[in-house]
């Protein structure tokens, strides 16, 4: 039994990958068709197999093993293997489905592309990468995944590689992720060093031996070892799960077409991060600085991203800003030790995020690959199901009882009120105020966009149509779960004690219990019509009303408002047009001047100073010597026998003593 | 009169040498127009019967004394003698198709080539001041006159002055120091005079100043700095024939010279001229190195290199133990047979009228000819001492026998003076390889000469596995010194 | 008595004339020749001195080695400085520097 | 003074001016006499040191023979007297600095002990009958008859060399070739060209 | 006869088959050239597997052992053996020799014979280095390795190729002969023995280590090379043709490390505990500095010289950290960064043969018309950034890994090239490869043919296999590098 089940673990991520290279080494040879087929086939077998060992997981099913020995060095040997616990099978369901989806999407949606096998393959090949990662027992092959998935977002933001402009992004996204990736490394590091193994449960079932040692970083002041890596592996979560200031690359990856933007940069490969801390908590829990530094980074950046969303014309970077900020709420979650919250909005914002990615890639596809709302308007007859799909997205996003983001975001939200962690007071105030802001561009996006009188040229007006089936059932597809996906797995996946065995929380962090403790001993549904009730008394539901509320008024009734609002406060409308001149900063300050520095290296280090210098200097010496002694050689012979009287006299007056 | 017989009969390769020396200079007179080749077939009938009868005459262990201690032969003899008719043997070969077609085949030519051999064989044995002299000057007369002998040409003759008006200059330097180690020990012949400066002071103001004469003329002889400056005029000047010549079996010679005054003689001495040895020694590899690389006359660039060369070798002989002899006994072997192969490829590149003397020359050799480029570089590997070929032992050799007697810094000097000397060898590789030939005339070979020449570069590379043998040969021929 | 010194300081005075006159002679390869042979003499002084003085007739015979060696190399070194002058019609030291550099 | 010492200083002084007079003097011819004058004076400085032989040879075959062999070849070659004494001036003071500082230092060692008088003196007169010629000859063609021979090899190797190198006779004489007209052969006088014979029209 | 020499056999036949293919004379007969060179490059692999199948892995001793006397006046002998890391080097070179034989050849025209029997020749000898356990037979092969590579840059390199190989040869010849004064004391001090065996166990106070190891260092830090004495290489690369650039990269800087791994180390154990600041701080220099000045290049072999500089700062920073971890990472760095470099060179080589220029600003768009080139390119320069699943991860990690139990900043900076060597990288793809085609070259591209894709993909695959199962690799140097780092911690003094 176990050596099947081992067999359809392997199976799971091996079929995408199988899929994505025969799709990309045969791409030519099998067609279009043949390549949507094998990639889609493969995905759906994988969704189908991770189903099957989600339900097995809730059977009780768990599994810890290897599969291969990669290496033996130093006589520790780092191994390949899986850890399927609930959190892995959750995230194995979340992966899988929504790559499903937009897998099927890509089909229309990429439908003329040149390069139609090649994006087949590397969703495909995303999705193993990204099943790899989660399914890792130890933290190498996490790592692995880890960059894996990076690779193939700088592949698929680069996807149109003739454009300058993807091209610049998806260096950026890869570099800015390699930063996280070096503390990520660093933190790996510091595990082995202190644990003398990567293997997740070897590591954190003996981190209470360790709690006490200490690691001199600066010379004078010595860290907690825990905190230490903890810091270290949230710097990599900030690069992946782009977390302020290492947040810069996901705006830019809207460059990359729609359904990665969907996959990859909404649902899954971002929250990588968020997943790495959740699977690491045994031993974040053991360091509050870390738990702090979590919330706090969390707070801002769902503060502060949000904020930018307010002001984005292009449909793309809302919803990408949105991105970033339900990822600072996530982060928040994990800082208030409220894990399980965390990873429930992971699922929840899977869904309606990639649906509002999707729907918004619909919109592109009717716009004829116009991004800019501010040439939209009034689709919502052209594209109705487009429409419905992209209210019921925002609705959730805004976080609208009962949409599944009200769920999450809430619990967050109360996990955060119930933290007294340093920082939890400033990171309730930034989640609140989000809300708001989460509602408001939301609603922003939807009215723009669907609502009062079309603002696109007359050519694009005649030819607006709905996008094909293709497009449209992944939509509908991802709607019902983020419908429903809230109400129906809060109470199972948070509440209960689903994620006990994958996730730590100490007794005095358990934000999640303090909350649970008021539905304790009542049924699934009371719970959560309870939960819902508590929720519409809160401030954070009057606030998403009142987003929404004022949306409809900037944008369908009075359209004139945001034009006077933007001018009276011209320089904060500046600063966030600019992103908080964060980009031009790190282009300047970074990219540049790295470079600058390298040049200057390069001309006098290298060039001017050790080669000019050292090495041709040499040359030179020699050279000038030679030069100087060549007309020494005078060719008269009396010279010649001239220097033989000297040399004579050197040696005589130099070796004669006389006594 | 008993002995004089059993002197007359370790004598013998040195008799029979110039006994055929005068044979040949009847003979010639009158077949020079019958048989043009006879002369040159006569000596190397003589070169050849002469290496066996070195070779035959080994004496039984040790060192075996003649002529009232004026003759020795010894192991290191019997091997310098076998090298210097070989080489010699060789050079005339090579020197055949030059000088006729240069209108220098005369009898004499080969009557003075045997003479400077029969000078060499003579210094080699000679274990008294006055049969060193009379050797020295047997070689230097010889040479003077073949140096000039091409007498069309005013390069050669200018040479020729030069040469002998330095060299004359050296002699007298060197009888002069005789002179006053004669005053300062009573003696003449080397074995009493190294007794004599055993019961001594070491720092004897007389001693010295006789052995600072006598370095100097010996100096001269080897060619180092600051007696050098006749080398490069010779090299770039005298006919190539004759440059093969001097830069091959006197060499030879002259370590034997210094072994029989410096070793033998003055080994009470030799805190002092091991010192001396040092400072010339690094004058020589300096100079050498630096002036080799400003030249763009290829035999002038040789000149230069051996003069480095010649430092290198005395690094050998400065430790002042067997080991380093023998060292640079191994060293001046596979310079010698270097430099024959390096003068030999210049002969077979030039043709009457045409000298190939210029580095620009050999632009583009292995374009033209890929063979010679090949020997070429070879040759200048084997020059800069790379491995695998025979030169880098050479430089192992003596470097080794300088750290055996902790002169470190010297053996760091020495190996930084041989980067700066890479680079000029590597030039000619440079221009024989990498650059543009200036004209697409193919090189004519000349066959006899090239399967010779082929071997003798080769031999370069393909005697490794049988070094040791010679290394052997080298230790063995010291270790039988008097 | 004339001390052994006095012969040695003469020969040394040769000496050092003989090296002066090889510098200072820029214009004539005779002259330099004629240094030579001055060298030489001093040698032969020195020799013969020693000779005297140490009661041994070794020196006197090397002294007629040196003679006859002498000789011959005058021979030769004439020869070829004429040989020089017919090629170069000069023999002019500072015109001989055609082997330089 | 004794007169040896006497004869001994003034022959000294003489040499030495004569020998510097060679190197000075601005005609060849002179510098070729003052050299003899200074062959001659030690000649008899010789004497003085009982080697009556060498002295009789050195003027017999340095004065007689070299000196005049240099006479010859000065006036032979008739160099152009006027210019040889140019610069010379210019290069006096490194020149006689080194030479000084040369005679110094050998003067030094000469004179720092072992050679004066006291420590090694003169050796006693040899009697009447001895022969200074007698000597040497007995010793040249006994002990050192393996050094004689390689003079003689010498000798002979000097006139090869001197002979082939200035000879030139027979690059240019016109003098017939016994050998070769003994060995002609009638193809080289005479050649036979084969014509196709002319058509006659 | 063949089961006692296999060695030998390893050294001598590319050698005489080089010569061979010397013999198929001028360009007229090339096509016989190029495939004598195939077969015996071909041979040579072969010849050297039955060394991997025969070898004990789990022993550090030296196996197959060959001793003949050489030469009995210096006490030298002929002498052979490997252990496991010279085993692999071994293997790299056989392997990377055929690729440069195929590489070559279309792309070689003139003196086609010459050129292969310069590899194969370069490649006898190469072999000879790594199993070299008399020093003097070391340097033998260590130097006429030289002479090859000399006349390969020289006479099939760029526009300034004779400075660059002139440079080349004299950078190395300066270390090499400060090593040779070392190898000569050795000789003395070990009772006249040029065995390494004996050199181990020669006692040697602190400072007669701490010269001996500065003249090794000079030598085998030009090799391999570390900052400062670096600058041959950019140079010599930039000039060399594709293959040349690719032995250069992928064996020839190797040889640096084997020799810290075979004479420093062993040797000088205690003036390498405490000189190793010194190491360590030049290591993470040639990472940080040399990725810097990587960046400001425009001449894509450069650019890639550089990043070898930087690659191997690892190799340097994890033999003297003195941790197993450290050290295995370093060697398997070394094997890993024969792949890529090599590939990355013949890549390079790739778009040169068809632009006949360098210059990144010539290019833009590649991928247009070349896209399984692309696609390969873009492997190979994840693999030199580093990429799990790419042996370039391996090394890097280990070594980090390895680094950071001795001093968590050495491994910060070092990891700094997580980000800087994938700026680099990406930074020629980006403007090489990506964006719209530029000019009217570029538009003309043909995309590679099935020679290029054979021999890219075998090193694909290498790359690939190495970075996702480095355990066979791991598992030949274990005993060896156990071995090596005893030696290294017993004190000489």
């Amino acid at each position: 039994m176990m050596d099947d089940m081992k067999l359809v673990y392997l199976a799971i991520p091996l079929v995408c990958l199988f899929a994505a290279l025969v799709a990309g080494v045969f791409g030519r040879q099998i067609g279009r068709v043949g390549a949507h087929s094998i990639t889609v086939a493969g995905v759906a077998i994988a969704f189908v197999l991770s189903l099957y060992v989600y339900l097995d997981v809730l059977a009780g099913n768990t599994f810890n093993g290897t599969v291969y020995v990669w290496g033996i060095s130093d006589n520790f040997p780092f191994e390949v293997g899986f850890l399927i616990d609930s959190l892995t099978a959750t995230m194995m369901v979340i992966v899988t489905f929504v790559s499903l989806m937009v897998h099927i999407y890509t089909i229309g949606y990429m439908h003329d592309d040149p390069g139609y096998q090649r994006f087949f393959s590397y969703i495909s090949l995303f999705t193993f990468a990204m099943l790899m990662l989660v399914m890792s027992n130890n933290f190498l092959q996490l790592f692995f995944g880890w960059e894996l998935v990076g690779l193939v977002s700088y592949l698929l933001i680069g996807f149109w590689y003739t454009r300058d402009t993807a091209i610049y992004a998806n260096m950026k996204a890869f570099l800015v992720n390699r930063v996280g990736d070096l503390g990520f490394l660093i933190g790996i590091a510091a595990i082995y060093a202190t644990f003398g193994t990567l293997d997740y449960n070897a590591v954190f079932a003996s981190v209470p031996e360790v709690l006490g040692q200490t690691i001199e970083i600066l010379p004078g002041s010595e860290w907690s070892i825990i905190s230490f890596i903890c810091i270290m592996l949230f710097i990599g979560a900030m690069g992946k799960s782009a977390q302020v200031p290492l947040h810069v690359w996901l705006p830019d990856s809207m460059e990359g077409p729609t359904p990665i933007s969907a996959l990859i940069h909404a649902a899954t490969m971002v929250t990588a991060g968020i997943f790495m801390v959740a699977r690491t908590s045994p031993l974040f829990e053991f360091s509050e600085t870390a738990l702090s530094l979590v919330m706090i980074i969390g707070a801002i950046t769902a503060f502060f991203m949000a904020l930018l969303g307010l002001v984005q014309n292009d449909i793309k970077r809302v919803v990408a800003y949105s991105t970033l900020s339900q990822l600072g709420y996530m982060t928040v979650g994990l800082g208030a030790s409220g894990y399980a919250a965390s990873i429930f909005h992971l699922g929840t914002h899977a869904f309606f995020k990639a649906l509002l990615f999707l729907a918004a890639g619909s919109v592109i596809i009717a716009m004829h690959h116009e991004q800019d709302m501010r040439k939209m308007g009034g689709l919502r007859k052209f594209l109705p199901w487009t429409y419905i799909t992209a209210v019921i997205g925002s609705l959730a996003l805004a976080g609208i009882p009962p949409f599944s983001g009200f769920f999450s975001k809430d619990l967050i939200i109360e996990s955060v009120h119930h933290s007294e962690l340093f920082g939890s007071g400033f990171a309730y105030a930034a989640v609140l105020s989000g809300v708001g802001l989460t509602a408001f561009y939301s609603f922003r996006l939807v009215f723009m966009t669907f609502h009062g009188r079309p603002r696109m040229d007359q050519h694009t007006l005649q030819h607006l149509k709905e996008s094909p089936t293709v497009v449209i059932l992944p939509l509908i597809l991802l709607a019902i779960p983020s419908m429903f996906a809230g109400a129906l797995f809060m109470n199972p996946m948070v509440f209960s004690d689903f994620f006990s065995g994958a996730i730590f929380v100490l007794p005095q962090h358990d934000v999640i219990g303090a909350i649970a403790e008021d539905y304790q001993g009542k049924s699934g549904m009371a719970v959560v019509f309870g939960f819902m009730l508590h929720g519409i008394l809160q401030p954070p539901f009057w606030l998403a009303a009142g987003g929404v509320v004022l949306a409809w008024l900037f944008y369908i009734r009075m359209p004139e408002l945001p034009g006077k609002l933007v001018a009276s406060v011209k320089p904060l409308y500046t600063l966030l047009m600019n992103k908080y001149y964060i980009d031009d900063f790190n282009q300047k300050f970074f990219a540049d001047g790295t470079v600058a520095v390298g040049r200057l290296m390069s001309k006098y280090g290298d060039t001017i100073f050790i080669d000019g210098w050292l090495v041709n200097g040499t040359a030179k010496a020699v050279g000038y010597f030679s030069r100087v002694l060549k007309p020494l050689q005078s060719g008269l012979v009396n010279h010649f026998a001239f220097a033989m009287i000297i040399g004579l006299l050197v040696l005589m007056t130099w070796f004669i003593k006389v006594n | 009169m008993n002995n004089i017989f059993a002197d007359i009969q370790l004598a013998t390769p040195e008799i029979f040498v110039f006994s055929m020396a005068c044979v040949i200079l009847l003979v010639d007179r009158f077949t020079h127009e019958r048989m043009p080749k006879a002369s040159f077939l006569l000596t190397q009938l003589t070169l050849l019967v002469g290496l066996y009868l070195v070779y035959t005459t080994v004496p039984e262990g040790g060192a075996v004394r003649a002529f009232n201690d004026m003759f020795v032969l010894d192991g290191m003899a019997t091997l310098t003698k076998l090298a210097v008719l070989f080489l010699t043997f060789i050079v005339l070969i090579y020197s055949y198709s030059y000088i006729t077609e240069r209108k220098m085949y005369r009898g004499e030519y080969f009557v003075l080539i045997l003479n400077a051999v029969l000078g060499m064989m003579v210094m080699i044995s000679a274990s008294h001041f006055l049969t060193i002299y009379i050797g020295l000057e047997l070689l230097s007369l010889s040479l003077y006159t073949l140096v000039a002998m091409n007498r069309h040409s005013g390069l050669a003759t200018e040479a020729a002055m030069k040469y002998f008006v330095l060299g004359a200059l050296a002699s007298g330097m060197l009888l002069y120091g005789m002179s006053m180690i004669y005053g300062a020990t009573g003696s003449l012949d080397i074995e009493s005079i190294r007794d004599a400066i055993q019961g001594m002071e070491s720092d004897d103001a007389m001693l010295i100043l006789g052995l600072v004469f006598i370095v100097v003329g010996l100096g001269f002889k080897l060619g180092v700095v600051p007696f050098h400056m006749w080398i490069p005029a010779i090299y770039q000047g005298a006919p190539t024939s004759v440059v093969l010549f001097i830069g091959t079996a006197p060499k030879v010679a002259a370590f034997a010279l210094i072994m029989r005054l410096l070793v033998e003689g003055f080994q009470g001495l030799a805190v002092s001229w091991s010192d001396m040895l040092v400072i010339i020694a690094i004058l020589s590899m300096a100079t050498g190195n630096l002036l080799a690389i400003v030249q763009t006359n290829l035999k002038r660039m040789l000149a230069f290199s051996t003069i480095s060369h010649m430092g290198y070798f005395l690094l050998g002989i400065l430790s002042a133990n067997p080991n380093g002899y023998s060292a640079s006994l191994f060293y001046i072997l596979v310079y010698s047979f270097t430099s024959l192969a390096a003068f030999g490829l210049i002969i077979m590149m030039s043709r009457a009228g045409f000298e190939a003397e210029e580095i620009s020359d050999y632009k583009g050799l292995n374009k033209r000819h890929p063979w010679f480029a090949f020997l070429v570089a070879l040759v200048m590997f084997s020059m800069a001492g790379i491995p695998p070929t025979v030169g880098f032992f050479a430089k192992l050799s003596v470097i080794q026998a300088l750290i055996d007697v902790e002169m470190y810094w010297l053996a760091v000097v020495a190996v930084l003076f041989a980067v700066i000397g890479a680079y000029y060898y590597l030039r000619i590789v440079k221009t024989v390889y990498f650059d543009k030939p200036e004209t697409n005339e193919p090189i004519e070979a000349k066959s006899g000469m090239q399967f010779v020449l082929s071997l003798n570069v080769i031999a370069l590379i393909l005697i490794m596995p049988w070094i040791g043998i010679i290394m052997d040969a080298c230790i063995n021929a010291i270790s039988t010194m008097g | 008595m004339i001390a052994l010194s006095d012969y040695l300081i003469l020969g040394a005075i040769l000496f050092a004339i003989s090296v002066a006159g090889i510098y200072l002679n820029r214009k004539n390869v005779i002259i330099l020749l004629m240094s030579i042979e001055l060298m030489l003499l001093a040698v032969n002084l020195n020799f013969i001195a020693f000779s005297h003085y140490l009661n041994d007739l070794a020196g006197q015979v090397f002294v007629f080695f040196i003679l006859t060696v002498a000789a011959a190399e005058s021979a030769i070194g004439l020869a070829i400085i004429i040989v020089l002058f017919r090629r170069r019609h000069t023999i002019n030291i500072e015109d001989l520097d055609t082997l330089k550099g | 003074m004794t007169f040896e010492q006497l004869a001994f200083y003034f022959l000294a002084s003489v040499a030495v001016i004569a020998a510097g007079l060679v190197i000075t003097v601005r005609n060849p011819v002179r510098a070729a006499m003052f050299l003899i004058l200074t062959f001659f004076t030690v000649a008899v400085i010789w004497l003085l040191l009982e080697a009556e032989f060498l002295a009789i040879v050195l003027v017999l075959v340095y004065v007689g023979a070299v000196m005049v062999l240099f006479l010859f070849v000065v006036m032979m070659l008739d160099v152009d007297v006027d210019q040889l004494r140019e610069g010379f001036a210019e290069y006096l003071p490194i020149g006689m600095t080194v030479a000084v500082i040369i005679l110094l230092q050998l003067v030094i060692i000469f004179t720092s002990g072992p050679f004066d008088i006291e420590q090694m003196p003169a050796p006693a007169a040899a009697a009447a009958d001895y022969g200074n010629t007698h000597q040497l000859g007995l010793l040249l063609y006994t002990y050192y008859v393996y050094p004689f021979e390689l003079a003689a090899a010498l000798l002979l190797l000097a006139i090869v060399a001197a002979i082939s190198l200035s000879l030139r006779g027979r690059l240019s004489s016109k003098r017939q070739n016994p050998d070769a007209q003994v060995r002609v052969h009638k193809d080289d006088r005479l050649r036979v060209v084969k014509m196709n014979a002319e058509k006659q029209d | 006869m063949f089961e006692a020499n296999q060695l030998s056999l390893a050294i001598w036949l590319p050698i005489i088959g080089g010569i061979a293919v010397l013999a198929t004379g001028n360009d007229q007969r090339a096509a016989l050239a190029r495939i004598v060179a195939l077969v015996v490059s071909i041979a040579t692999l072969l010849v050297t597997l039955p060394l991997y199948s025969g070898f004990d892995k789990a022993t550090g001793d030296m196996q197959f052992l060959e001793h003949y006397q050489w030469i009995p006046a210096l006490n030298i002998n002929y002498s052979l053996a490997i252990d496991g890391i010279a085993l692999l080097l071994i293997m790299l070179t056989a392997f990377i020799t055929i690729i440069v034989v195929i590489s070559a050849w279309q792309v070689i025209q003139q003196k086609v014979a010459q050129y292969f029997a310069a590899f194969l020749i370069m490649e006898g000898l190469m072999i000879g280095v790594f199993s070299a356990t008399d020093a003097i037979l070391f340097y033998v092969f260590w130097e006429a390795m030289l002479i090859p590579m000399f006349l390969i840059i020289g006479i099939w390199g760029g526009p300034n190729r004779i400075y660059a190989t002139i440079k080349f040869f004299l950078y190395t010849l300066l270390g090499s002969l400060l090593m040779l004064v070392a190898l000569i004391y050795l000789y003395l001090k070990s009772g006249n023995s040029f065995a390494l065996a004996d050199m181990y166990a020669v006692k040697l106070s602190l400072t007669e280590q701490i010269w001996l190891f500065s003249a090794f260092f000079m030598a085998f830090a030009v090799k391999i090379p570390m900052f400062p004495v670096h600058t041959w290489l950019p140079d010599a690369h930039v000039e060399a043709p594709a293959g040349g650039s690719v032995v250069l990269a992928a064996i020839m800087l190797k040889m640096g490390a084997y020799g810290f791994i075979r004479f420093n180390l062993p040797i000088t154990p205690d003036a390498s505990h405490s000189l190793s600041g010194v190491i360590i701080a030049l290591s993470l220099i040639a990472i940080v500095y040399i990725s810097l000045v990587a960046l400001a290049q425009t001449d894509m072999k450069k650019l890639i010289a550089y990043s070898s500089i930087a690659h191997m700062g690892f190799v340097t920073l994890g033999l003297f950290v003195f941790n197993k971890m450290a050290v295995e990472g370093a060697i398997i760095q070394m094997i890993s960064h024969g792949f890529i470099s090599g590939a990355m060179f013949l890549c390079v080589g790739v778009l040169y043969d068809r632009m006949h220029t360098r210059s990144m600003d010539d290019y833009g768009g590649v991928a247009n018309t070349m896209p399984k080139f692309a696609a390969f390119m873009m492997f190979f320069a994840m693999a030199n950034a580093g990429l799990p699943g790419t042996s370039g991860f391996v090394g890097e990690f280990l070594v980090i890994l390895g680094v950071f139990q001795v001093n968590p900043w050495y491994a910060i900076i070092a990891g700094t090239t997580l980000v800087l060597g994938a700026a680099y990288t990406l930074w020629m793809y980006r403007r090489v490869i990506f964006g719209a085609v530029s000019n009217d070259n570029v538009k003309a591209l043909k995309d590679i043919n099935s020679r290029e894709i054979f021999f890219l993909l075998i090193l694909t695959l290498s790359v690939l296999i190495m970075g996702l199962w480095p355990a066979p690799f791991l598992e030949t140097i274990n005993a060896s590098v156990d071995k090596l780092l005893t030696l290294a911690a017993v004190t000489k003094l």
